[in-house]
């Protein structure tokens, strides 16, 4: 009914007595995600928002069986954080913060990738499943439990879009921000396998933008092992190229990159791209009707 | 971010790169002097400007001797290259050319590392390369914890050149490589690297892009930056913490989030309006950043109505209202704005809004139609 | 009849246009080793002892279809040699090279190990399966085909031992020099396990040196894995604690790898240790009998 | 290679490990004005000798002031400490000392990685403790390639500290990393390091051990060198490139190759004798390098006879010979000679031997039999 997080996660929240880490574990715990620890070194044996705070991860996986973080430390100390929680044996580590440099992500990858553990962002809004677990950013009051799954590189664009299916009635199986920076640790192809293979999901929204070709390999790899009914939509139709639109990954360089051959590419695989954004909800009720 | 030749030359040069000497002048009597300098041979006189296409646009001249460089100079300074003034020009010894390469190490997206591009199709542009003979490009994938191995370096000079000269570029390569890893770089390049019909081999032109997040770490290099490669307000905007690309129309944009800024962008078009910016004011709505974000917009007299696209989230609507009253009530602004406003709280937020001139709007769409509307000196 | 170089071993020699790599590539097509080619960066198309030179050990391979490679290069660029072996597939590799520094070999050896190769050495003499193949620099005429294979962490030490056994009439499998640095590819334990599992190695000569914890790690191991019939010999009785004896490798630091306490251990298992060279051979000679 | 506290203290520096302030002086006077120039409180003055248990021999004293820092000076200046003369010591502000720890990063050789050593136990034999209580040392394996990641040392600093002290010495950990990994180390050391009652963390003792093959690339720290590490001889000997050790006995030995020259020393001791020496003439046999050989062994009075054990190989035993022939119508030497040439050619470099005074011998017991007789005063 879900991919990545959900009632079984139990969450330790890296740099939770710092200002964001404090505020979105307290979020977190509000929705009712189990929240079982806080990290900050130094601060060991403290407790914040009840939880039990320690010094390293090793220890609160260790004393709390701990199965995934959320990471809120400085852009300086996120690669670290990231392969801590992998060495702590972390199954999914949710990455907020942003500005993290390129080439210490390019170093972090391939330590994820050997240890098996699934890295969400950076530079994202994390993921949420409706009534079981938010573990991010993400507003908990935009969304509902449902069968839609959503996937894409924004945040408030996310917001927007899941807030018009909650409207419509189309409950969400997992919104998942995956980031927009240029290297991320999991990217459309896996939120889609993720889907696929989730017997609960039943349609899904995929929300692109410029820069990059993830969404052109996401339109192959739905052509060839996605049978559900699949809606995109691409941020960026009129950004000029070679600007840096925000997100560090948003970038049309080279002449690659742009919203137009993404566009083309989705529509040459028979998938649905939505113009604008309120076309989205329309476009997915063309081709799925919920369930009873 | 960019910098210059001339810099990127400096950081080559510091790794060993075989790098021709050379000065910037700015002005033709300094361009005389470094020519003479310079032995008083054959020189280059190449514009610094941060946009490609110098050469085509006339900006990169030979001249004979110091008497010719002044000239050349005199030229090319105060030259427009695609919008930008020509405010400075290296100097540099003019090389025979036997054979032209290109090097070149750039982020890959899709395999997460660096990649060294290798051909020997140099002094041309690459991208096109790419498009129409890309079996030219030798690609060595490099480990983003091992790094480029000097081997790996051989085997893609010698792909593309052999002996002495093959020999020397594999070195360049990982010295390209040092110079690349070092600054955070997710460009560097040498187009062309040159053999000289003696068998030398010369770095003759030099870029470096740098991965902005690695900025931070990099205090050399960010103090490098050179404010012409933006317009002033992208710089102000920088400093502010805002995200901000300035474009030509007349609907001003604030908007939290860099994908919204960009859908609202897209959906001002897609009404027939003409957006005058992208801009993400970013997570917080403090008053303060929404003053000099709608400073910024409303210099442009090009601007006729404002729109603010904020989703709410779990900040609540009638805190971010109260922010944009407030730096409303600041900024002495003549221009209608159109809020709109999603999520917690958001009808108080709309009862406060009430009470201003500002023009509330429920939905995206009816925020941008109304604010097309409003540029467009229609009525609310 | 052999461990790791044999008849099919087809050879290339990383230096081969040096003045060290002329020579002994010289030497080794003189025993009988199948030289296939030479490389040397910036040389490829000559000839040299009538090989072809490449400028890439990828090139070399390729073009000659050669399977291990001896490297005759300078100590700074020697792991580069390996890793550039490594990754032309090459299975064994010998690198005779000294005064590798310490941090290099850490670096070379995860790769050398996630690629399934061998390496040999750095600073060793090779190895030699006598009438077969004599890859590195261990004189051809003192050794003898056979069924005594010898593992030695020395050079000329070895060679007075193997011409001992080949004065006595007991010919060898295969002769390998491990190497004297800290950190070498392929240890005692390596070939033992290698020496067991030959079918034609009846009994095994190992010659330890002061340093490390490798003879007392290969004591363990012949206890538990080995059964063929082995004699040992420990250089460097004598030495004084805190001096390296010529090998990196060869030091007493820290009271510990003293030859008294390697010679305990082998004696602890039942291992026989020659006290002088002179006795390798009568003591093996009491324990091994060759086939008829 | 080995170098001093203060040298070592530099390199920390650099690397932003918290090291109180000192200097060297080679004076009494020097040590009293370093004293007043650090303000006048009280200092320690350490000798500067490249040996272990400087302490425990009085080479390390308090002095409460600059005065008591000049007569410190003085008692310490001159001192023998294990055969080694102080000619310089360190003076640096005491500090308080609340707790004590131990870090230490060394190469682990069966690990085939440098490993980080943790304990709480500092100021103490780090050995001895590894002996008796291992379980209170945290033993961190570092990635040769990923180096010391700052998580891993912090799970090692937790593990021994906390709160504030903790953090900091994670920090330290890695910049120790990073001093060990710069410098081709194989031993980088703060014991102890120290907390103040204040919660002041300091570095004050260091201890840095090089590589021997990383020199090559470490000009800097090679020209660090202090000549009073080793004797002369050893010193000279390296300087052509022999492996030498001064020993006790009396018979000198050259023999090629670092194992049979143990081998050979260890077969002296078996027969009785007392070996002069290790030393390894490498491969080659050129005459110069036997020559160098054979002064720096007969400088020693001690040394009553001498023994070549030469394992030909490849290289041909008469050319061995004659390199040996040579060397010694070279150099004057009353004491005998006895020469084992085994290899290629032994029998022709046995008869040219045969016309000089050198005592020929087959095999490496008869030739250590004899040189041990003949150093007794013995006949051939």
């Amino acid at each position: 009914m879900s991919i990545f997080v959900d009632r079984d996660t139990r969450l330790v929240v890296q740099g939770i007595t710092g200002r964001d880490g404090g505020f979105h574990a307290e979020q977190m715990l509000a929705y009712g995600t189990r929240v079982v620890a806080g990290v900050t070194p130094g601060k060991g044996g403290q407790t914040a928002l009840g939880l039990p705070v320690f010094d390293t991860v090793a220890a609160a996986a260790r004393e709390t069986g701990a199965n995934a973080s959320c990471i809120f430390v400085p852009a300086a100390a996120a690669a670290d954080a990231v392969l801590e929680a992998v060495d702590a044996g972390l199954g999914t580590i949710v990455c907020i913060t942003e500005g993290v440099p390129v080439a210490d992500m390019n170093g972090v990858m391939p330590q994820v990738k050997a240890a098996g553990a699934r890295l969400i962002g950076p530079n994202c809004p994390g993921l949420i499943t409706p009534g079981q677990a938010k573990v991010g950013i993400l507003p908990g009051g935009i969304v509902a439990p449902g069968r839609v799954g959503v996937v894409s590189r924004s945040g408030t664009l996310t917001y927007e879009v899941v807030w018009q299916l909650t409207q419509a009635g189309l409950g969400q199986s997992t919104c998942i921000g995956i980031g927009g920076d240029a290297v991320i640790g999991t990217n459309f192809i896996d939120c889609l396998a993720a889907f696929q293979a989730d017997p609960e999901t039943e349609a899904v929204v995929m929300i692109g933008e410029i820069g990059g070709t993830d969404e052109e390999e996401a339109a192959d790899f739905i052509a060839a092992n996605v049978n559900l009914p699949v809606v995109a939509f691409i941020a960026g139709r009129t950004a000029p190229p070679g600007k840096r639109m925000g997100h560090a990954g948003a970038i049309i360089s080279g002449g690659a990159g742009t919203a137009a051959e993404k566009i083309a590419k989705l529509g040459e695989v028979g998938i649905p791209v939505a113009t604008i954004p309120s076309r989205i909800v329309p476009e997915l009720q063309k081709i799925y009707t919920p369930q009873a | 971010m960019k910098i210059h030749e001339y810099q990127a030359k400096e950081l080559f040069r510091r790794e060993g790169i075989p790098v021709p000497e050379g000065r910037v002048a700015e002005t033709p009597a300094e361009a005389r002097q470094i020519a003479e300098d310079l032995g008083g041979g054959p020189v280059v006189v190449k514009s610094q400007v941060l946009v490609g296409g110098r050469g085509k646009a006339g900006g990169v001249k030979l001249a004979d001797g110091p008497d010719e460089a002044r000239e050349t100079a005199e030229a090319i300074l105060g030259m427009k290259i695609k919008g930008l003034t020509v405010t400075r020009v290296l100097v540099t010894p003019a090389k025979d050319i036997a054979r032209e390469f290109y090097l070149g190490i750039v982020q890959d997206r899709s395999r997460q590392r660096p990649v060294l591009m290798t051909s020997a199709a140099g002094g041309v542009d690459i991208e096109e390369v790419a498009r129409t003979a890309p079996d030219q490009i030798v690609t060595t994938p490099i480990d983003p914890v091992l790094g480029l191995r000097p081997f790996q370096a051989r085997q893609a000079a010698f792909h593309v050149a052999e002996g002495r000269t093959a020999a020397q570029m594999a070195r360049i390569m990982v010295q390209l490589w040092n110079a690349y890893r070092r600054v955070d770089a997710n460009l560097a390049e040498i187009n062309p690297l040159i053999e000289t019909p003696g068998g030398e081999v010369w770095a003759i032109d030099a870029k470096i892009n740098f991965d902005d997040n690695g900025l931070a770490r990099q205090p050399e290099i960010a103090g490098w930056r050179d404010p012409a490669e933006s317009p002033p307000e992208e710089n102000e905007a920088r400093a502010a913490g805002l995200s901000f690309v300035k474009l030509a129309g007349n609907v001003g944009c604030l908007v939290n989030g860099a994908g919204l800024a960009m859908a609202t962008m897209d959906l001002i078009q897609h009404f027939g309006g003409r957006p005058a910016n992208f801009l993400d004011i970013g997570g917080s709505s403090s008053p303060d950043k929404v003053v000099t974000a709608l400073d910024i917009i409303t210099r442009d007299a090009n601007v006729k109505a404002i729109l603010f696209n904020i989703f709410g989230g779990i900040t609540r609507c009638d805190d971010v209202a109260r922010g944009i009253i407030e730096a409303r009530r600041r900024a002495d602004i003549a221009v209608p704005i159109v809020v709109r406003l999603v999520g917690t709280n958001e009808e108080e937020a709309r009862d406060l809004l009430a009470e201003t001139d500002l023009v509330p709007a429920a939905t995206m769409d009816e925020a941008v139609q109304t604010a097309i509307r409003l540029a467009e000196g229609g009525a609310a």
